[in-house]
Formats: structure tokens, sequence, C-alpha cells
């Protein structure tokens, strides 16, 4: 209880001095050169309705591949260090709630057809391929820990990922040969503003994205869980 | 139309009500599962009632709620019942003014044998 | 009218969250705040629509179902996590 | 057999892509028509939940009756719990006692489960096979037992006929 409270304070503390921080801070009402050509040529060219997409997407494309690189990183150097031996002990495990199991296998589905939503909507909504992956690999958090006896195979994961990161940086250098450059989205038509067939390449682009990151978490919970386990 | 609206407004205000009806159960019960007990109860109906007054307000919207009120009914039980199967299963106490307890009497002999084993 | 009803809708919600964290910090067995933490989260789903009608913009909908997953399988994970099975 | 499972779960995900594109266009149809045909393949090992559910007209009409009896002791639970928290005593007198279930379909011991929480004063901590462990907020002599009993039967009339 005594440190509970010290715990409060310490919160409250915090809160105080972030709130006066805050309060003193004056952004910048303005927008610089970059920001504003995105602000204003953004939507004619894009053809997004949701600025940022279009910002992270096309404009700042390379960025986004080079975050997608760091998650590939991350999973591969995990599943280098926490490398198991074949003859890992199955440890004594509760058995999971039959109520648990039936939910989640009538959850599941659903729960994967919301991240796919996310990620193909991404132009539309606020949203997009992290976000989608995210759900995604939460969905197979819940796989992982409703049907312990389930196997899932490192190699569909791997192989998603792969294709998926192919055909994002195929879709990019098509950019240059048929549009303006590396990851332009006006390789297919604009469309309809609004529609969800709109935005050029983005939906398509922004789906690999998200296949990529889900299956990369995936990757990593899967790792993980094959090696709590493992005695040292 | 302007009565439906109303009607919607009242129907998430009495969501509301059950929901703070929720968190005053959370707070004076004695033991978790009686606290889980008045907090699923409460606290699903209070969301389920919220959701579907928005959902008179706007009939546009109506369908997504629907989902979600769906999605509410089969999530929140189900993880309620896992959190009381793990509250027994690392034997919180529960309140003195527990009757009886059966399933610690149809099971307890098994965690015993478990715990013989270490 | 309607808007000032559902003002007082949210105002009941605040003063039930500040209840409920009141129980998150008193505590006792790590379950009592895993409680805790699903009726703030599931409270907060009906919040979270309501300040959809209040800003207008139907997207939140899809934030609160967002939402309303990762809590599901965050409760889930905690649960399991506490009975060493995980 | 699995041919039923695969098209209640198509239908489910279908349905759940239009409510939330929220729009009739053919693109999107045409779009979700192919991502629900993908998941329900992809988790057809797993339908068997799905395939118990029975298409009968009497099924149809033991639907809407069951949703009314819930609706009824949903609200039934919450001006039962609200009246126990409210009152300065609270008078309460909890314990976990067991029922029997007759159900053996898995949709229909969840959703039997899932009522059983959400109606007054019960609660299931626990399914091991056909044996419902239920905490109850009020016991009153040795009647619980048959009153957790009554509310088990109470929703298997309903489930039974529609999953088995």
């Amino acid at each position: 209880m005594i440190r509970n409270s010290i715990l409060l304070l310490i919160i409250a503390g915090l809160a105080f001095i972030f709130y006066h921080e805050l309060s003193a801070y004056h952004g910048n009402d303005g927008l610089n050169e970059t920001a504003n050509y995105y602000a204003t040529k953004g939507l004619s060219e894009v053809g997004a309705a949701n600025l940022v997409t279009s910002v992270v997407v096309t404009y700042r494309g390379l960025d986004t591949l080079g975050e997608v690189t760091i998650l590939f990183l991350t999973a591969a150097i995990l599943a280098l260090m926490f490398k198991t031996s074949h003859s890992q002990k199955e440890t004594q495990k509760r058995i999971t709630s039959e109520l648990l199991i039936t939910a989640s296998n009538v959850l599941l589905p659903v729960i994967f057809l919301v991240g796919i939503y996310i990620f193909i909507n991404g132009h539309l909504t606020p949203g997009g391929g992290f976000q989608g992956g995210a759900v995604l690999a939460s969905a197979m958090v819940l796989m992982l820990l409703s049907i312990s006896g389930r196997k899932i195979k490192h190699a569909v994961l791997d192989f998603i990922e792969a294709i998926s990161g192919i055909a994002f940086v195929l879709l990019g250098i098509l950019g240059i040969f048929l549009a303006g450059g590396f990851l332009d989205n006006s390789i297919f038509s604009l469309g309809t503003f609004g529609e969800l067939f709109s935005a050029g390449a983005i939906p398509v682009i922004y789906s690999f994205i998200g296949l990529k990151v889900g299956a990369e978490l995936s990757n990593i919970i899967l790792v993980l869980n094959q090696t709590q386990n493992v005695e040292k | 139309m302007e009565y439906l609206k109303i009607t919607g407004a009242v129907i998430t205000l009495i969501g509301a009500i059950f929901i703070l009806f929720a968190s005053i159960g959370i707070l004076r019960m004695p033991d978790v599962y009686n606290r889980i007990q008045a907090g699923t109860k409460a606290s699903t109906l209070g969301s389920i009632l919220g959701l579907f007054g928005i959902g008179l307000i706007h009939p546009d919207w109506m369908l997504k709620l629907l989902l979600l009120i769906m999605f509410v009914l089969i999530s929140n039980p189900v993880s309620s019942h896992v959190l009381g199967r793990a509250a027994h299963y690392i034997k919180v106490p529960l309140s003195d003014l527990t009757l009886l307890d059966k399933l610690e009497e149809d099971t307890g002999s098994e965690t015993a044998e478990k715990e013989g084993d270490k | 009218m309607v808007n000032l009803i559902l003002t007082i809708a949210l105002l009941l919600i605040g003063l039930s969250f500040i209840l409920v964290v009141i129980r998150f910090i008193i505590g006792e067995t790590v379950i009592d705040r895993v409680v805790a933490l699903d009726l703030l989260t599931v409270s907060s789903i009906g919040l979270i629509v309501m300040l959809a009608h209040f800003f207008g913009r139907a997207i939140y909908i899809d934030v609160s179902l967002v939402y309303g997953i990762l809590s599901f399988i965050g409760v889930i994970v905690i649960a399991k996590y506490l009975e060493k099975s995980l | 057999m699995k041919i039923k499972g695969i098209a209640v779960i198509f239908i489910l995900l279908l349905s759940t892509w239009l409510v939330l594109n929220h729009s009739l266009q053919l693109p999107i149809i045409l779009i979700g028509v192919g991502l629900a045909a993908f998941l329900s393949l992809i988790m057809c090992d797993k339908c068997s939940v799905f395939n118990e559910i029975k298409f009968t007209p009497k099924a149809f009409l033991y639907t809407f009756l069951y949703i009314g009896v819930f609706i009824f002791e949903l609200f039934k639970s919450n001006i039962d719990i609200a009246r126990r928290v409210l009152s300065p005593k609270l008078p309460i007198n909890p314990g976990i006692v067991k029922a029997e279930t007759i159900l053996q379909s898995q949709m229909g011991r969840l959703i039997l489960a899932n009522s059983i929480t959400l109606t007054p004063g019960t609660f299931t901590i626990d399914i091991i096979g056909n044996t419902l462990y239920i905490h109850c907020v009020n016991i009153e002599g040795d009647d619980m037992e048959q009153y957790a009993q009554n509310i088990v039967r109470k929703f298997e009339k309903y489930l039974e006929v529609l999953y088995g």
C-alpha cells in the first residue's frame, strides 16, 4: 500500500512536469517547404483520402522500405540468437479451457479479416500496413494460446514474407519505368477519389507491406514461444 | 425522427449508469470472483446499451455497431471465464463469506498430487 | 437535447473510470488489477463510440473494434501468464 | 460434411466484410468473396465449430425465443447486481456449485457458458467434461444446486434445438 502510494505520487509528479512542459510549448504554426508541398499537392497528385498514407507510401516510400527491413532484421536476429536444439522438452502445461478454444475458433477468421480490412483500406481510413500487420500478428498470438497442439510452420510465414517483400520492391521499380520514380503510385489509374480502387497502387503496396509486417511479427512471436521452455 | 434520437440518447445514458454500477461493484465486492461477477455483467450490458443507443442516433452506423455488439457478447464472458479459471488455479483465496467450493473438492486432489511430484 | 443527455452519460463513465482506477491501485491480487483493466477497456469501447458521435467521425468505430480485439487477446495473455501455461 | 462448415464460415466472413466496408460496390463484393473463400478454405480444419448449426424451421423460431429469453435474463441480472451493490449491507453468500449439461456441441457449450456468465448471480468458472462449475453470488440453503441446474436447463432447452 505504501509502495503504491509512492508510485501514485511519482506518477502525479511526472504528470505535473509534463503538463508544465506542454503548456509552455508553442507549436510551429506554419508548414515548412516540404510539408507545404505535401499538404497542397499531395491530394491531387496521389489521390488518397488519407494524407498520411500518401506521404508514407509514396513520397517517403523508401523510408517505409527501410522500416520493413529493420523489422525483418529483428526477426532474423531473434531466430539466430534463440536457435533451439530440436530435443526440446515439452513442459507440462495446463490444458486450455474448452470455452477459450471454441471462442477463438469462432473469432480467429473474423480477426484475420479485420486485419486485412485495415491494410487494404489504408488509403481511405487511418490505419495501414503496419497496423493491419499488427492485428494479423495478434491473431497469431490467439492461435498459439488457444490451440497449443497446433504447429505453425516457419516455412509458410517465411514464404509469405519473401513473396510480399519482393513484390513490394518490384512495384517500386515498376514505378521508375512506368511513372515518375521509385514507388510512384500512378502506375495504375488513380480512379475515383474515396473509393476502394483509387489512389493508384497504394492499396496494393499497402497490402504487401501489411502481409510482410504480419509475417515478420508472427515469426518473432513463434521464435519467442518456442524458446521460452528450453533449459539452459 | 427526433424521438428516435432522444430514445437512443436515453438508452446510452442507461448504459452509462450500468457501467457506473459495475465500477461500484468492483470496488465494494469482497473477493476476486464476486468482483468478476459484478464487473462482467454490468459492463457488458452497459457497453452494449451504449453502442445500441448511438446506433439509434446514427442509423447508418447501426450494422457496424451490431458487429461490435456481437464481438463484445462473445469475447467478454470468455475473457472473464479465463480470468476466473486462472484465479482459482493459482489459489486466490475466496472471501470468508463463501459457503462451499465444489470445484476445489473435485480438483483439489489432482493439484495436491502435482505438488507432491515437485 | 441529445447532446446534453450524452454529455451526462460521458460524465458518468468518467466517474466510473475514477472508481475503477482506485480498485486498480488498491489491487490486493494481480487478478483484481486485471479485472479492473478489463472493465476499463470494455467501457472504453462504449466511450470511443460516444466520442465518434461527438466528433461526427464514423471511423472511430473501427478504432474501437480493433481496441476490443487487442484488449481481449491481452487479457487472455495475462491470465495464461499467471497460470504459467503460456 | 465439411462443406456445410465452410459455407457457414464463408457467409459469416462475407457479411462481416460488407458490414466493415459499408458499401455494396462491385469491386468490394468481389474482393470480399475472394477473401472469404480463401480464409474459409484455410480455416476449414477448424470449422467443425460451424458444422453444428442446424437449419430447420424450428431452429429459426427457437433462435428468436432464445434471444428474447437471453435479453430478459441479462436485464434481470443487471438489476439484481445493482441492487446488491447499492445496498449498504452488501447481501451476498457466495459459493461454487456444479451443474450437469447434456449439450455435446462445442458452439452450444460456449453459448451456454456465456449465457450463464451473463445471467443473475452466476458465472462459469470452469467446465470439465459435462460438468459446469458455477460461482454463485447468493446461495440459499441446498436449493442453489437445484437453482443452478434450472438455469442450465432453461438455456439448454433452446440450444439443444439450435446446436444439438
